[in-house]
């Protein structure tokens, strides 16, 4: 009779190391740590392929076995046995399946107070109309920390964060000012006050791009700008 | 099925039902059973049974159906037990207002709401009528705002000791953070496999050394 | 008040409360009328009353209060007509977790993975939705992590007053006694158990192979 085992029903290494105890019926406290762990890696082989998400777990507790396994296979350093007597290597690993089979024992206990108290129903409509405008009551009204956490995880995915991707297209470009400048100081013979050119400007962007043309015609040395003092009027001149 | 026990099936559903339920839809649940017996009837025998003993309850017939109510002599008490509830239950926007104040508190009326994308001053100005909130200080920013935090009733509210003891965003992420199977996935599979088999005890699964056919659920 | 109008008050309240209803509760919403008589043989009457007359239900004391709900012979009925909407049962994994989390809460995540020897991350958040488990405060370790236990919720879903009806873990000492082996051994993973087991404290888990006085302050 071919054995066939359900690996989903392993809920992690722990678990599946000890059905191969159970199955191979050897002493948890005396675990043949080479034909287990053999058996183990053959299956985390087949786990691997089907519970992707726990995968490093198994592969953890592999390592562990392993580690084990070289441990006892090694005769005993001198200073080793100075400093832990007797520690058998398979120790913290009995402990922590034992520790873990605890909980394991009582879950079916628990699953069947979980299926009996499923044959009770309690009552689920609830609406209490009182006389006119009075509540109809809502039911469960408190709300727990976990929901009040997922509201704030919601609000957050909802929101696109505009404010650190705010692209917009400018209305104006620096070509454009520069020509615009030019244009205007044509029209003032030559000659402008900062100010009253911003003055012209309807909104900052536009202030801001045309005093990058402005820059950009002084690099190109098509005009000149003259200050008289710090904070003072910006005088702007067509360069013959 | 003797009368009886069908009256008492019905009592049964109309109890637990989470919506008024119709006579059809009982009818239905109780297949052939039912037969030549009215549901009229088994309604009006409950009732009757339900007075006779002096019960708190009746069965009402609504538009959609029947359903068991509270006589209305008993509705002063009912509604001082949901009054305080009902009172403090917090709307979708009042919920979102303060989650954002409790996982990002002190914070700005601006900066919530832009997290919210939403203006958010009346759902503030309710929370902190209801005490959930409170104003904590001044911010450095422009024209230095008023900042909000949550309050000890907040805490109250949510079973915690001390605003310390709330997680901190980034744990939200990683309780939220997906894995690669969902946990409802997984629920699925064990709940399939319950239905195939339903003693998950692995008795049959016979060692057999080297014959790996480790197939998923054969049968 | 006469004794069977407070009798009746009690029934409405048990019977319309969305949760159950604790004594306390009861005791307040009935302020001083209830004075002498003793909540429990109210409720005993009642259900000796439903019990003589056939109700399809019950009061049943759960989580520490009382609720109403159905005899289990009407289950399958009921099951029926809420066909597709009843949530699916815990999953193995997700009694495990319940199970750790009975008996060592509070306690953080990474405490219950390790137990389980498996990330439990994607459990926790599906009990936390269920609201079977809920985030109760924050460890004293590195990182202060936090902390999950238990809720009402939890007790109602088992259908037990309190976690001590739960089936109790075995102790480890039991479970040691059950191989054959040295005597050695058992001393050595007993005091390792020891020394890490006083959970709650944190600070005490200094593993320690010797025997150092870790007196079981635990349990």
């Amino acid at each position: 009779m071919p054995y066939h085992v359900k690996l989903e029903n392993f809920d992690g290494p722990l678990d599946l190391l000890l059905f191969l105890i159970k199955k191979n019926e050897v002493d948890l406290f005396n675990i043949p740590i080479a034909e287990i762990t053999k058996q183990y890696l053959e299956y985390v082989d087949l786990i691997n392929i089907l519970d992707l998400e726990n995968a490093g777990d198994y592969i953890l507790l592999a390592a562990t076995l392993i580690r084990i396994k070289a441990k006892m296979l090694l005769p005993k350093s001198p200073i080793e046995e100075d400093e832990e007597v007797e520690e058998d290597p398979r120790d913290e690993l009995v402990r922590q399946l034992l520790e873990y089979q605890r909980f394991k024992e009582i879950t079916g206990d628990m699953g069947e107070l979980e299926e009996e108290r499923r044959l009770h129903y309690p009552r689920r409509y609830f609406d209490f109309t009182i006389g006119e405008d009075e509540y109809v009551w809502e039911t469960k009204g408190d709300y727990t920390l976990f929901e009040l956490m997922s509201v704030f995880k919601d609000v957050l995915k909802r929101k696109p964060r505009v404010t650190h991707h705010h692209v917009e297209q400018y209305p104006v470009t620096a070509q454009e000012q520069m020509t615009f400048l030019l244009a205007e100081l044509d029209k003032h013979h030559g000659e402008l006050l900062f100010y009253r050119m911003a003055e012209m400007l309807t909104s900052r962007i536009t202030v801001i791009v045309t005093f990058i043309a402005l820059l950009e015609l002084i690099r190109d040395g098509k005009i000149e700008v003259t200050q008289s003092s710090t904070f003072g009027e910006i005088w702007i001149k067509r360069r013959k | 099925m003797k009368s009886e026990e069908i009256k008492h099936i019905v009592e049964a559903l109309i109890f637990a039902a989470d919506n008024p339920i119709s006579e059809k839809n009982l009818r239905q649940l109780l297949e052939d059973e039912l037969n030549g017996s009215s549901v009229t009837d088994i309604v009006t025998a409950l009732n009757q049974e339900y007075m006779n003993s002096g019960r708190a309850f009746y069965i009402d017939t609504v538009a959609g159906g029947y359903q068991i109510i509270t006589r209305p002599e008993y509705a002063v008490y009912i509604k001082k037990m949901y009054m305080g509830r009902v009172r403090n239950k917090l709307s979708q926007a009042a919920l979102e207002v303060l989650a954002i104040v409790a996982f990002k508190q002190p914070i700005s009326k601006a900066d919530v709401s832009a997290v919210r994308g939403v203006n958010s001053d009346g759902v503030i100005k309710n929370l902190l009528e209801r005490r959930l909130i409170t104003i904590s200080g001044r911010g450095e920013g422009i024209g230095r705002p008023l900042l909000y935090s949550t309050t000890p009733e907040f805490l109250e509210y949510f079973g915690i000791n001390d605003i310390s003891e709330l997680p901190k965003p980034r744990e939200i992420e990683e309780l939220f953070k997906e894995g690669k199977y969902s946990e409802q996935i997984v629920d699925a599979l064990a709940n399939l496999e319950e239905a195939e088999n339903p003693e998950n005890t692995e008795e049959g699964s016979e060692q057999n050394g080297d014959d790996q056919s480790t197939e998923n659920q054969a049968e």
